[in-house]
Parts: structure tokens; C-alpha cells; sequence
């Protein structure tokens, strides 16, 4: 079946394209996919639409394709802790669509699970709600909000088997999962590829249908606020 | 006299129940976790995937795959889940999560919240607090009742723009505790030392009995 | 907290009313709450809707509540295996509203993730799509379907912790989680409670949070079509 | 001479790409799995909730938690994962399931398909068929070109209440294999011994080139 890749090069190959709309894994700097955004600045594609809950910082995860001015929009809910993001967004160069985070979220999941809209109560009455449509359900409105169909997936995994099961940890999984449902191809970068058969498969928390390529990669994990308690 | 943070925190604690799961915002709502009650246990949710936070890590046990909606570094406890951001704001709007306890810039008299963006301003994006505020079952604000130039936070209207329509249930304040009920806020509470007439004077909200 | 409690009938009570609606997790008779509907059966609750993928057998699962006469309707994919569900049908003593399975376990999950209405593909053009909104997203039709918010769910896992955290069993997972999802109450049946702490965090199928009441009960989990191969 | 029940699976198996995942409905679709060839790898979906789906097991084997969607008991491979039912139709219905197979009543040249009910006979629902059709990339029928009256199946258009509308791509019968086109359904390939002439004396939809 051949999902496994050398690099993120590699596993990119043939994938890329201007104007593309791509879906990316992580919160924060929290399971990120440092690998394929490293390859993607390499490789020069221009004009990205990116659909990440953040911008990365100046200069490390997304906001190293916003150095580049790689990206030509944004669709995140809390893009705070980027400058370079800011300089970009108020001279102009850089467009941005705030998304609340949960319906980011689910906006990646309906895309991946073949439902182009559904009604949520999340902004109705708020900015977010301009322009949508609006229905009432049991004497309550609700908008529409429609699926992020992505070209491409960008995900992080801890661990995966040959077949492409993945597994994440503790709160790097975020928004990895549905990241991965929505794109029509999904590269997953992982810390470990583990022979088939040794993950429990009651315990995959995404499917190797959803995985397309595969490779490991090494990550820097950055953390972005280090807080600790005395010991 | 007034509360201070820590007391507008403490006071706050007494809204948790047993067995609640309660989401708590950034700043001082954060504090609240410091006050819970003895005998009441509350499961504390981080929106970016996962029930039960527990406290900030030790120097040796920090973990880049573990941190909170803040994206602080913090540990699990013995019941924590972890789930991906579908799920988790699944189970906000849908209702799971019993309150959130959030910060506010401005809140009107019929509850109106607005927390995420000043015009003008650099704008970093309104995170999870529009789903909060529309799903979750009680919504708490805590802030100071006046803003730095000593103007009412408490307003007729509010002139920001909105995070949530109709969506606060409670306001702690430095000054007292408010409801927002039919036709305005009801003064619930004085803070330590804080008159009548002391709220009155910086409450632009209608205050009804 | 005090979710768990010692019996079916004791994790019931107080909860149960005339003309309710119920979702209940399960397939076929994999996965199905079977201590919860005897305690159901023995209540004498009447009218009551469930949505549920399947009827049961004639005696055992839902079946022993359709004998009863205690459902009013049904909502359910299949129900091909139940000849007193298809007499009493027939007959015009019980209501039954066919959906998709997709579509029936996508509402569910949907009503508990506090979403009203999602649009989908399955059933355009088809008897399931009459009555129904169409919306069309980037020139194709899709039907609106509708959450379904129950009063209660009644749910069987394998194991669970104090707190309610959950986890299934292979293929008896199916419609438990998104049926636990759904309710204002969920009761869940296990197969063992394990002290807190003892389930991997990363492993968990669905979160305490979902969990109001909790009971170790006795499975007969029967076997619907039993196929083997030469060994 | 015409295919028997094994030969269409075995003609339906050649079908399968490597690396696809793929679901097989009830009948004669099962039968499919018996005929992948060597150099292909395939994913069986079984739509309660599982990807890697396995043959029957032995007597020792039987678990009572372990089923196939046509509640059979069977068994896991080594790349087997689990998952509930909203997952599994979110895949279904996003398009992640490169193929299914599955039996029909009717096809219509328009691809429209009738495979759940038949008026005025006992109903059982259509389980996860419709999912199927809509969701799938690729829909594949196997079923006998006529019914027991000799009356052709591939219709002009159905005559019973619709599982999916325009969503059949290949059917494969015991005569021989045909394609849904613009215009009507397109002759792929002839059973062995089979005639045109032998086609278009029980065919009713509309044959074109």
C-alpha cells in the first residue's frame, strides 16, 4: 500500500499548488506538524489559504510561512501571539477569517464526514452571524456555518502503524483529528511508526482510512508558556 | 473597600456545585480553581481537548504535549479524558459542560456579552468564549465593575461588539453580585464594605429589585 | 459525585415517565443495554418512543418492551429481525420512522453536540427525503436532517471508571457513544467498574462528562448469528 | 451459459484497487472477499464500526462483541481499528470509502438504484444502504440481470422506492458487465457464452456504445 514517505519532502511531493487550501493540525504550538510546514516554506507554495486554530509564533509553526508571505489567508479563532501576523493583517497583506474555535473545529469534522452545513447557536447575535443564514429550531435561532473542504491535510500524530492508525497524546491531539477528516489527501507526520498489529484497535483514535502519506519526523516541540509550581 | 481579585475569585468558588464540570476563562477566573470548596469536587475542562486539569507541573514533569486553553503547561489528574476539539466543543454547545466562568470587558442588562474585541485594536481572535458563552448551561462573568477611566462596565447597551447575546446569567463584580434578570440586573450581593449607593453610582445597567 | 449506583432499577429511578423518549445504544444484540431494558419492561413505562438502530429479537433486547406494548414508535435503520415488531406494525399498534443508519447515529451525535440540523446526501431523490428542506451546496442537493434530543439514553459499555469515564468493546461500541450523547440523562451499564485512575487517559471512548448514572450489570450478551469456520 | 454466483464475485473482485477500502454489502457481494486477487490490498469497512474486517471465526473464537454489519460473528486482522457509528458513517458519507458492492432489486440507465423495499411486503429498513450509495466514491451492483419472471432488472427506471438516485457506476450481472453513461448503460464486458443478442432480449434500459 506504500503510505510510508523518507521526509516531509517527499510525502509532499506532487501535492503542492498555489491558491491551495490547506487544513492544519494543533493548538498553539501543541501538536503541530513541524515537519510538513518546514517542507511547505522549502517548497515555496504561494498564496496558501490556511485553516489553523493559530497562527503560530514569528518564528516557529505556521507563522514561518507567514515570513515567507507564503499565506494569503488565515482561517483561525486566536491568532495573539503572533507580531508578524498583526503587521501583516493591518498593512493590508494578509487576509483573515475568524472562525469561534468550536465551530472551526466542527466545520473540519462535517467536512471530513460529507455534510456541507449545519446550524449552530455559537455567534448568533454577534458579528460571526452577518451574512448567514439564520433558522430557528424550537423557537431558537441558529446559523449556518459550512464544512472546510481542504486540498490538502497537514497532521501531527504521536504514533502510527503501516497502514496509517494513528494515535495522539494527551492534548497534542487537538485539532488533529478533524484537520485530517477534511482534506481530499492527508500527510501525517508522526514520532513513531510502530510495525501493524501492535497498536490496540480499540484504542486508534483515527482510522488509516484518513491517512493517505506517512513519515516520522523530529520534533522540537516547542513550548510556548512554560508554567511550573515550586516541587 | 472591595473585593479584590482574589476575593471576586473566592467568591466566584461558591457558584461550583458537586460534581459539576465547569470551564474557567483566562485571568481571574483562572484563580477560582484556588477556592473550590472542601466538599465539593468540580471537573475542570481546558477546551483544547480534555477533562480533568490539573495544577501547573513541577520543573521535571513538564510535558510539550500537555497544556491548557492558555497554552500554559499544567498536568492530569487521576479521572482525566483527553479528546480532540470536535468533541470538546461538541460537548460545550451541546450543553455538558454546567458553567463557565469568564472574564468580560462589558456586560449589558439583558445580558449581553462582550469580551474579544475593542475596534480600533489589535484583534486576536474571540478562541473558544462565543461557543462557551452560547453552550454551556450558566454563565458567570467576574470583572471589575468599572473600567480604568472609572466608567460602568455594567451597561444599558453594549458599545462593543458582541461575544454572546443574551448569555450571562451572573456578574461578580469588585463591588457585589449581580443577576441578570427580567428588565435589568438585580443587586444580589455587596461586596465587604460596598453600599447601595457606592454600586449606584458607578452602574449604568438598570437595577431592578 | 456518586454516579454509580447498584441496580438497573435504582439507576432508573425517578427518571422514567409515560410518552418519554429514549435513545439506546447497540447493534443487532451487540453492545445493547440489556439490563436497562428489563428494568424498562419491569417499570411498565408506556408510550415510549426509542431510537434505536434495531427492534431486538422477539425475546430479548427492545423486543421484550415491544411485547410489552410499552413503544408507541420507533426510530430505527432495520428491523428485520423481529416478527412481533413486524405483527404489531402491520397491525397499526406501533409507529415506526425509518431513518439511514448514518443518519440516525449522525443525529444523535449531533443533538449532543448541541447542533439542531446538519445536511446530508443520503436519501436525496428517496422516500426519506419527502417533507424535507433541500439545500443545495456547490450544485449538489442535501437534505436537512434533524438532532434528536431524548430524555434519556440508555447506553452499555465494558468498563468504566468512578467518574463515568468510558470504554468500549470492539464492535459493541456502534451507537453507544453518539446515543449517550443525545440525552438530558444518560445511564450506562458496564461490564466492570475500575477505581479511577486506572483507565489510560488517552483511551478514553467517551468522558465522564456524558455519564449521569452508572451500574455494573450481568451480560448475557447473546449472539445473533453465530458463523464459524473450520478451525 | 452465464456467470454463476461465485464467477460475478470473482468478476467484481477484479474491481479492487490496491490500497482501497472498501465495504461489501449482504449476498453475493460477501462472496467478493473470497476472490481479491494476491497483489491487492483491501480494507474491508464493516459499517457498525470497524476497519479491518476478517473472516469467520473458528468455534473457540466466537466473541459475542465482535460482529460484521449483517450481525455475524467474525474477526480482527492485525490492522483492525474500532469505532462508533457516527465515525464510521462520517467516513461513508465524507467519501473516504473508495468503493461498495452491494445487491439491487433495480437499476435504472439513469443510475438510479432500488435495493430496501418492496411495496405491500414486509419492510425492514434500509440499514446503512443509502449512506452507502451517497457517500461512497464508487458504487458496484452485483445481482442477476433478471428477476424469477424473466423480467430484466436494468430498467428505463425503477418501479420501486429509490435507495439512491443517479449513484450506481458499474453493475455486474450473470450476463455480464455494464457501465451507467450519459445516455444509458454501456456494455463493458460479456459473460462467458453470453451474446449481445442474449443481453438485449432481457435488458429494458436503454444500451448504448
Amino acid at each position: 500500500m506504500g503510505k510510508i514517505y523518507t521526509s516531509a519532502t517527499k510525502a509532499l511531493d506532487g501535492l503542492l499548488f498555489d491558491g491551495m487550501l490547506i487544513a492544519a493540525g494543533g493548538f498553539g504550538l501543541c501538536g503541530i506538524p513541524e515537519n510538513l510546514i518546514t517542507a511547505i516554506k522549502e517548497a515555496g507554495t504561494k498564496d496558501l489559504t490556511v485553516a489553523s486554530n493559530n497562527a503560530g509564533v514569528d518564528d516557529f509553526g505556521l507563522g514561518v510561512l507567514l515570513q515567507t508571505h507564503q499565506v494569503k489567508k488565515m482561517i483561525s479563532s486566536y491568532v495573539g501571539e503572533n507580531d508578524e501576523f498583526m503587521r501583516q493583517y493591518l498593512a493590508g497583506e494578509l487576509e483573515l477569517e475568524f472562525n469561534p474555535q468550536g465551530t472551526l473545529a466542527e466545520r473540519m469534522r462535517s467536512a471530513g464526514c460529507g455534510i456541507p452545513g449545519f446550524y449552530t447557536k455559537t455567534g448568533v447575535g454577534t458579528v460571526i452571524a452577518e451574512g448567514k443564514e439564520v433558522k430557528s429550531f424550537n423557537g431558537e435561532d441558529y446559523i449556518l456555518e459550512e464544512g472546510i473542504f481542504a486540498d490538502l491535510s497537514i497532521v501531527k500524530a504521536w504514533k502510527a502503524d503501516e497502514t496509517g492508525n494513528l494515535v495522539f497524546r494527551k492534548t497534542a491531539r487537538n485539532f488533529n483529528p478533524p484537520a485530517a477528516m477534511c482534506g481530499k489527501i492527508c500527510v501525517v507526520e508522526v514520532e513513531e511508526i510502530v510495525p501493524t498489529g501492535s497498536l490496540d484497535p480499540d484504542s486508534i483514535h483515527l482510522p488509516g482510512i484518513y491517512v493517505n502519506r506517512l513519515f516520522k519526523g523530529d520534533h522540537e516541540k516547542r513550548i510556548e508558556q512554560r508554567t511550573v509550581r515550586a516541587a | 473597600m472591595a473585593w479584590d481579585r482574589n476575593q471576586m475569585a473566592e467568591r466566584a468558588a461558591q457558584e461550583l456545585q458537586d460534581g459539576w464540570y465547569v470551564n474557567l476563562g483566562i485571568g481571574i477566573p483562572t484563580l477560582v480553581s484556588n477556592y473550590i470548596p472542601k466538599n465539593v469536587e468540580v471537573t475542570l475542562q481546558s477546551e483544547n481537548g480534555m477533562l480533568g486539569m490539573g495544577p501547573f507541573p513541577t520543573e521535571e514533569n513538564i510535558d510539550a504535549d500537555l497544556i491548557n486553553a492558555g497554552k500554559q503547561t499544567i498536568t492530569e489528574l487521576p479521572q482525566t479524558a483527553y479528546f480532540d476539539s470536535a468533541q470538546s466543543f461538541g460537548m460545550i454547545r451541546g450543553g455538558k459542560i454546567a458553567m463557565a466562568i469568564l472574564g468580560a470587558m462589558e456586560v449589558a442588562e439583558n445580558g449581553d456579552l462582550a469580551n474579544w474585541m475593542i475596534p480600533g485594536k489589535l484583534v486576536k481572535g474571540m478562541g473558544g468564549a462565543m461557543d462557551l458563552v452560547a453552550g454551556v448551561g450558566r454563565v458567570v462573568v467576574i470583572m471589575d465593575h468599572a473600567n480604568k477611566r472609572g466608567e460602568s462596565k455594567l451597561l444599558k447597551e453594549c458599545t462593543l461588539p458582541l461575544t454572546g447575546k443574551g448569555v450571562v446569567d451572573r456578574i461578580i463584580t469588585n463591588l457585589g453580585v449581580f443577576d441578570v434578570v427580567s428588565g435589568g440586573l438585580k443587586l444580589i450581593e455587596l461586596a465587604d464594605g460596598v453600599t447601595r449607593a457606592d454600586v449606584d453610582a458607578v452602574t449604568e445597567a438598570r437595577l431592578v429589585n
